[in-house]
């Protein structure tokens, strides 16, 4: 709370951030994927699919990144942000993972 | 300043004092040490141990010694020379890490090796023990001879035994150190544990413990090991397996009041062929025999014990309440299956989950007031007039001391 | 808490006009009396941690005792390792995270100072509440570790287990809040010229140990709710008749546990780092690798949990991989330990009091060290895990590691917070009996645990082999009691009989002995720009530091911060003679502490069904939480 | 949060400029060090849903159907309809959010000539705002029906794992939202007392970047707790 926000001004100021226009296209392309992905759990042949979990999964994970490099502003931010946000991510990630593995909910087969 | 240069080499000394110490001394006098090869399990340990234990001492040597090397040698002396400014040394870290590294990999190797051959199923063939943990006793069940016991476990030499692990309430872990590794019984999950006592080990009896926290009696959750030649097991098995009918013994002893229950070997074998094998009394090892003190304000007139009357104590036994936790197999009012089973207690060598000698006056005291016997227990306090915590007051359907009597005979002629 | 009150040193007497009244400490923000706090609590603690440690030990002396019940002693043992763990190990780091790591970086106080308050009321009330019950036999009983479904409402009916769940709760948001702080302000409020790579081995280790908190606390927090809701609202999570599996609290439980112990060891490991160099008059040897070493350690530290579930039937695959990891840790900390000793090659080796405890440290910690890999291989686990060889692991770790750690540092930082030394010759008594003592009391847990004695038993028969192991630690103990007592009276009298301390009194490297000792409340009066990792030799001994890199800090952020180069600061002032803005003091962190704990107290009364008073004051708490919270925020912060 | 500026500073004349090493301001350190930890903390929630799943003994269950003993017959609980509709308000909140902040930022640049109503729109940091706590309070109302739905179709927090899992793992989100509705609207009224300007970006941009965060879980949750089977 010692920081005063009228000197916020971080040096890396000037590449702006995205324009209005932006935002309003990643919101488009949220809602796309969103309703992509709640026809396609409506149609028993793709959910029959082997391929279903694993493509929703990265359909999610892709508005995840959307929304963090852009409305979080990731991408044009501070570097450091990155590192304090993707560290803890992996170990998150990684974890879940883990712990499906460890209660066989998750299984590899080599 | 000399005593210091002593100091660090303390913990050095006293390892290879202690080490000295552990390889002169075998068996009796730490009964309960995990090095013995008495199985293949425990042969597989003790081997990865061996490497742990040499490697782990060669860090340990050269780790102190360099640390009192250096302290020693470049201790502050007047006149003595400035300190080099080194900052770092590029081939000394690689040294030092890629040392370790190489050590670990000779233990991880054979670690994995055995992890995988420890693991495997156990072997066609063998016998399987159903294990139930309950707080704070044992279940022991083998479903090849239908027979279940508590807290006394018997196996055969040579053979693999398979223990299946399961739990009724909390999690408690089965260990018999002698024997190799443990295994935690986990709620909603079954577990395994296996080995093969080898033939060498004679007819011998072992403690097993509970090593996972349990709650109040935790401490007090024990049992017993008994490895006995196949032709003995054969007996012992099916004796047990047989429903349990009063056997009148006259030269029972009824008053034992000493602690120990090293009793003259049990006359009954010959007399009364049915009877199976029952591990000799009277060879049970020292650290088998439970020592545990029964509390003071306890009492109880061990006089009665002679005039117990076994038919008498039966009916006691379904008056009493017992037959609503403890089902024995000949007596068909008690089917509970919520204590320890009962059949052919008298068998048996310890009671209260291995706490105490099997003899009449623990027995009595036991079903007096099982809970001052074994903090928590989860027995119901019989004796009139004992305090009952559950009640908050004293226990006024129960058992006369007389009554008691009686029920140690009954459960005393259930051979 | 009077007795806290500010030390009154030569340099306090010499016309510093500070409050020192109790009101002064309860509203203060100052990152060094919030230290100060922290020391004398954690302390506290830690006696309070060891006193149920002597009763357990009497309690073992010989087989069969009846010094205590069994259900005392399950409480002992449980508050014990939860005492010294969340109460004392953890809050003596913090105290040394808040006192040392501004004056470290060059700052004049933490990034946020009524967040850093807020953190130690936390604690302190948490402490309270962990605690209290034990007075009246109602003290958690599940071990530190609380495995379900022991803990469960269906196996401790009674409020024991609350208080725990509660209490941990309660912790772990002081620990979170510190964390949040000291991160950034590591980050952030570093001296122009202190890179990451410039800053003291402490402040590094206690870098990586916020990252740590960050990031194992949350599974901690989420498993406790867990149980929280198991216990008041009847959730099924550890129910086992709902078919729950218990695995489920132990994985959560120890993604945090094991990173918890590194929480617990690398605070002392950076201390370490301090004392070593500087009475070896050498620099650290192989900086940067300590601080990848510590990094990897801490990264590591997040792959190794189920080490402590060998027992538990992972299947072969998940033991061998947990196993790896967990021997690969080993790496990294070898490294450690041995440019310990390579810094201490070839210099100039003076054995003050807190050179010993390190030295101690490296010495003991090694012994620790080679029993955790031992445990590390799953099949010579199974004859470890649950007995007194693993008790004898963590002592040695704890007890020998961090303990030891942190002693090194009171001993070694003592003159800078008081600006008086701590006496030598009881100094020297301590760390003795202390280092037998210690020897005594847990060496000969490695024979017991493998001679078959397993833990948390309250009591065990004659005749198993273990009667002269468990007489020797009992003994051992008392010898430690001896050795705390004469610490405690050290502490006590020296500060106000202890020789004067100057700014510097050991020759140190880094930026906190340029200031006077006791250091004034704004700590530097111009901010010093670093030009070297050792700056303060830079200026007094410069030859020491000539191999080094030396470059100053871009003009820019150098203006910004009105720095000056690194210079020793003889004179003090207040700060407002010098016109430097502090924070003010306010009562409200405290406030919004208390009511956070009153939130959480609330629930209690749900045990005896009492809905409507628990929700009254749950909601009441919370209420005055937010309140307070918008209170706090939207007043001024200087 | 809002914290400082609204009382402190910028009306005294007297502002002193704290010197920070990375120029960044603290706040904004610290509430990216949070979100990493909440990252574990939503790890560890969802975790254990994904654990529990498919090991509950009794329904109601989320996607298959279930019969008791007594024949009564529970329909697959999860209404994705429902839910995919408050997804995208969710969605549609987190826009707003970047859209308060940058109105924030451009608030004082002058209005070009003849600006349209979206071009002045842009310029309104208390109607984004407004927008976003009112999508936000109106995703809570979707998990309130939600929540009340399924107490009605028999599924609590006592029922059975699933329902234990669901409710702490949806719950604990939920109370993520309701802290966030609270923190905008503390905002809004700032900007209504004494204006939001671009001074005060930062305070805007820490909140946003919490929403954001909560929205981002939010994804996440709706396709492993409602999409996948
Ligand atoms: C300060 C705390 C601390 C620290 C630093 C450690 C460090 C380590 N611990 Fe320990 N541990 C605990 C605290 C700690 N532990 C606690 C509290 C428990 C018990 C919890 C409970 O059950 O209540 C426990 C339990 C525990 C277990 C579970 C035992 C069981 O219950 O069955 C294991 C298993 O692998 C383990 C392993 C290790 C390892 C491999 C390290 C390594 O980090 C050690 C690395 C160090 C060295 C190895 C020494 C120096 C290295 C060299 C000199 C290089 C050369 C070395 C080799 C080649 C070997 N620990
Ligand atoms: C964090 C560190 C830590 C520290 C420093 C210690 C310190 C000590 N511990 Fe520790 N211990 C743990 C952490 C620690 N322990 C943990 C985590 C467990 C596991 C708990 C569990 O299983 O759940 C454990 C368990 C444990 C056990 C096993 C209990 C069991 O399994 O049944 C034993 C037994 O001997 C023991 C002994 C000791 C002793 C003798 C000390 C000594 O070193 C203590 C020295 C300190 C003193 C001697 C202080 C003396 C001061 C006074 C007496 C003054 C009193 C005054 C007031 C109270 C005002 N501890
Ligand atoms: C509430 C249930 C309950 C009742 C009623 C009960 N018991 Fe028990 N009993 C137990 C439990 C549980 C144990 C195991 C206690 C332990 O070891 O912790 C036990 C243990 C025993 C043992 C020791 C068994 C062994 O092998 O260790 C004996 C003998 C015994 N009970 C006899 C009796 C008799 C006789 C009665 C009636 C007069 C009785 N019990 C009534 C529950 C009960
Ligand atoms: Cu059963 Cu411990
Ligand atoms: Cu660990």
């Amino acid at each position: 709370m010692t920081g005063d926000p009228s000197v916020a001004h971080d040096t890396k100021h000037a590449h702006a951030h995205p324009s209005g226009a932006t935002y309003l296209k990643v919101a488009a392309i949220l809602t796309i994927i969103t309703v992509v992905e709640v026809w396609a759990y409506y149609i028993p042949a793709l959910v029959a699919s082997p391929l279903f979990n694993p493509s929703l999964i990265i359909l999610s994970a892709a508005k995840f990144l959307i929304v963090v490099l852009f409305y979080m502003h990731l991408k044009y931010d501070h570097k450091l942000f990155k590192v304090l946000f993707t560290g803890p991510l992996i170990i998150a990630g990684a974890t879940i993972v883990a712990l499906l593995f460890l209660f066989h909910q998750l299984k590899i087969s080599f | 300043m000399s005593m210091l240069r002593l100091r660090p080499a303390a913990p050095a000394l006293l390892i290879a004092v202690a080490l000295l110490t552990l390889s002169a001394c075998g068996g009796t006098e730490y009964p309960n040490s995990t090095f013995n090869h008495t199985t293949d399990l425990n042969t597989a340990i003790d081997d990865l141990w061996g490497r742990l234990l040499f490697w782990g001492t060669i860090v340990f040597v050269v780790v102190e010694a360099a640390l009192v090397y250096t302290i020693f040698r470049f201790r502050k002396r007047p006149g003595g020379p400035a300190a080099k400014q080194i900052h770092g040394n590029v081939a000394l870290e690689i040294t030092w890490t890629a040392v370790p590294a190489l050590i670990l990999v000779l233990i991880a190797i054979p670690t994995v090796k055995t992890i995988f051959e420890t693991q495997a199923p156990a072997p066609a063939g063998a016998l399987v023990v159903e294990v139930t943990g309950n707080q704070w006793w044992w279940e022991f069940k083998y479903p090849e001879y239908g027979i279940t016991t508590a807290n006394e476990v018997y196996i055969p030499v040579g053979r693999t035994a398979n223990f299946v692990l399961r739990t009724k309430d909390v999690l408690h872990s089965f260990w018999i150190p002698q024997m190799g590794g443990k295994r935690d019984l986990i709620t909603n999950k079954t577990n395994n544990l296996w080995f093969t006592p080898n033939v060498d080990l004679g007819t011998n009896a072992w403690n097993g413990f509970c090593v996972e926290y349990c709650g109040a009696s935790h401490a007090n959750m024990k049992f017993r090991l008994f490895t006995v030649q196949p032709d003995e097991f054969e007996s012992w098995a099916q004796h047990q397996a047989s429903v349990a009918v009063p056997h009148r013994t006259p030269a029972a002893p009824a008053t034992v009041t000493t602690a120990s229950n090293r009793q003259p070997p049990a006359p009954t074998a010959p007399a009364e062929p049915t009877l199976g094998y029952v591990f000799p009394a009277a060879d049970l090892p020292d650290h088998v025999i439970p020592k545990t003190p029964v509390p003071a304000r306890l009492t109880y007139d061990d006089a009665l014990l002679a005039n117990g009357d076994p038919v008498a104590g039966q009916q006691s036994f379904m008056m009493g309440g017992c037959i609503g936790c403890h089902a024995i197999n000949g007596n068909p009012m008690a089917m509970s299956p919520i204590g320890p089973n009962l059949t052919h207690f008298a068998s048996r060598h310890t009671l209260g989950g291995g706490l105490f000698p099997n003899d009449d006056h623990h027995l009595a005291r036991w079903i007096k007031n099982a809970k001052a016997m074994k903090p928590g227990a989860l027995m119901n306090t019989i004796g009139i007039g004992e305090y009952d915590p559950i009640l908050k007051g004293p226990v006024t359907a129960g058992l006369t001391d007389a009554q008691i009597a009686d029920v140690v005979a009954y459960l005393r002629s259930l051979k | 808490m009077a007795s806290i009150a500010a030390p009154t040193t030569a340099a306090y007497a010499s016309g510093e006009n500070e409050n020192t009244g109790i009101w002064s400490w309860i509203t203060t923000v100052d990152h060094k009396r919030i230290g100060t706090l922290y020391l004398w609590t954690a302390l506290f603690f830690f006696l309070v941690g060891g006193f149920e440690a002597v009763l357990i030990r009497t309690q073992l002396m010989r087989p069969n005792m009846g010094f205590v019940s069994a259900e005392t002693y399950n409480q002992l043992f449980t508050m014990h390792g939860t005492t010294m763990v969340f109460l004392a190990i953890m809050p003596l780091s913090a105290a040394f995270f808040n006192y040392l790591i501004p004056l470290q970086i060059g700052a004049r106080d933490v990034a946020f100072p009524r967040l850093n308050a807020f953190s130690y009321w936390v604690y302190l009330l948490g402490g309270i509440f962990i605690t209290l019950p034990i007075l009246f036999k109602l003290a958690p009983n599940g071990g530190w570790f609380g495995y379900a479904p022991l803990t469960t409402n269906r196996f401790s009916p009674g409020p024991n287990i609350d208080f725990w769940v509660l209490g941990l709760q309660i912790l772990g948001i002081s620990s979170l809040a510190a964390a949040f702080n000291f991160i950034t302000t590591i980050i952030n409020m570093r001296a122009p010229g202190m890179s990451l790579m410039r800053m003291p081995m402490f402040t590094w280790m206690s870098f990586v140990v916020q990252f740590l908190v960050v990031l194992a606390f949350p599974p901690i927090t989420i498993a406790l709710f867990f149980l929280l809701m198991d216990r008041f609202f009847g959730t099924t999570f550890y129910a086992i008749a709902a078919g729950a599996d218990p695995l489920l609290w132990q994985h959560l439980f120890w993604v945090f546990g094991h990173p918890e112990v590194y929480i617990l060891i690398l605070p002392a490991f950076g201390l370490v780092s301090e004392v070593l160099p500087t009475f070896s008059k050498k620099p650290l040897f192989g900086y940067n690798v300590m601080v990848y070493s510590g990094i990897m350690i801490g990264f590591l530290g997040f792959g190794v949990w189920a080490h402590h579930m060998f027992a538990v039937g992972m299947g072969a695959v998940a033991d061998s991989i947990f196993s790896l990891m967990t021997m690969l840790i080993g790496i990294p900390t070898g490294v450690k330990i041995f440019n310990w000793i390579a810094t201490m090659w070839s210099g100039e080796i003076r054995f003050t009091v807190p050179m010993k405890f390190a030295i101690a440290l490296i010495a003991l910690f090694t012994i620790g060290g080679i029993s955790g890999v031992m445990h590390s291989s799953p099949p010579a686990d199974l004859q470890q895990t649950d007995t007194y060889f693993v008790v004898a692991h963590f002592h040695y770790v704890l007890f020998g590691g961090s303990i030891r750690g942190i002693f090194a540092g009171i001993s070694f930082y003592y003159p800078k917070m008081t600006g008086r030394h701590l006496d030598e010759s009881l100094g020297n008594w301590h760390f003795w009996l202390n280092f037998i003592g210690m020897n005594l009391t847990f060496f000969p847990m490695h024979f017991s645990g493998l001679l078959g004695m397993s833990r948390r038993i309250y009591t065990y028969d004659a005749g198993q082999g273990w009667d002269l192991f468990n007489m020797m630690a009992t003994w051992g103990t008392y010898l430690l009691v001896v050795a705390t007592a004469i610490f405690v009276w050290n502490f006590v009298r020296s500060r106000t009989r202890g020789a004067i301390a100057g700014n510097d009194p050991w020759g140190g490297a880094t930026l906190e002995w340029s200031i006077p000792s006791p250091p004034p409340e704004y700590n530097f009066a111009q901010i010093p720009e670093v030009t070297s990792r050792y700056p303060l030799w830079d200026l007094k001994a410069p030859e020491k530091t000539a191999g080094i890199d030396h470059s100053h800090a871009d003009a820019m952020t150098i203006t910004d911060a009105h720095a000056v180069p690194v210079h020793e600061e003889t004179e003090r002032h207040t700060a407002k003679e010098l016109g430097i803005p502090m924070p003010y003091p306010t009562v409200k962190p405290l406030v919004v502490a208390f009511s956070m704990v009153v939130m959480f107290c609330g629930l209690l009364f749900l045990r005896n069904g009492m809905f409507a008073v628990a929700m009254t004051i749950t909601i009441g708490g919370g209420a005055a939480m937010v309140a307070g919270l918008y209170s706090w925020l939207t007043a001024p912060l200087e | 949060m809002s914290a400082h500026t609204t009382a402190a500073g910028h009306d005294d004349g007297h502002v002193h400029h704290h010197y920070t090493t990375t120029g960044l301001d603290n706040r904004k350190i610290a509430i990216w060090a949070f979100i990493g930890s909440e990252c574990m903390l939503f790890a560890s929630l969802i975790a254990t849903y994904l654990i529990y799943k498919g090991r509950s003994i009794v329904g109601p269950f989320p996607h298959t159907e279930y019969v008791n003993e007594a024949g009564q017959i529970f329909k697959p609980i999860l209404d994705i309809p429902v839910t995919s509709a408050s997804t995208f308000v969710l969605l549609m909140s987190s826009l707003f959010m970047v859209l308060a902040l940058q109105a924030v930022q451009i608030k004082h640049l002058p209005l070009p000539d003849g600006a349209g109503w979206w071009t002045r729109a842009q310029r309104s940091s208390q109607l984004w705002l407004f927008m976003t706590a009112s999508f936000g309070a109106i995703f809570l109302m979707f998990q309130a029906y939600e929540f009340t739905a399924f107490v009605h179709e028999g599924l609590t927090v006592k029922t059975n794992l699933f329902g234990s899992t669901f409710f702490t793992l949806t719950g604990f989100h939920g109370a993520h939202v309701t802290a966030g509705v609270l923190w905008l609207t503390s905002l809004l009224w700032i900007d209504r007392t004494r204006g939001l300007g671009p001074q005060d970006e930062l305070i805007v941009d820490i909140a946003a970047l919490y929403w954001h965060f909560v929205d981002v879980i939010w994804i996440v949750i709706f396709t492993l707790v409602y999409l996948i089977q």
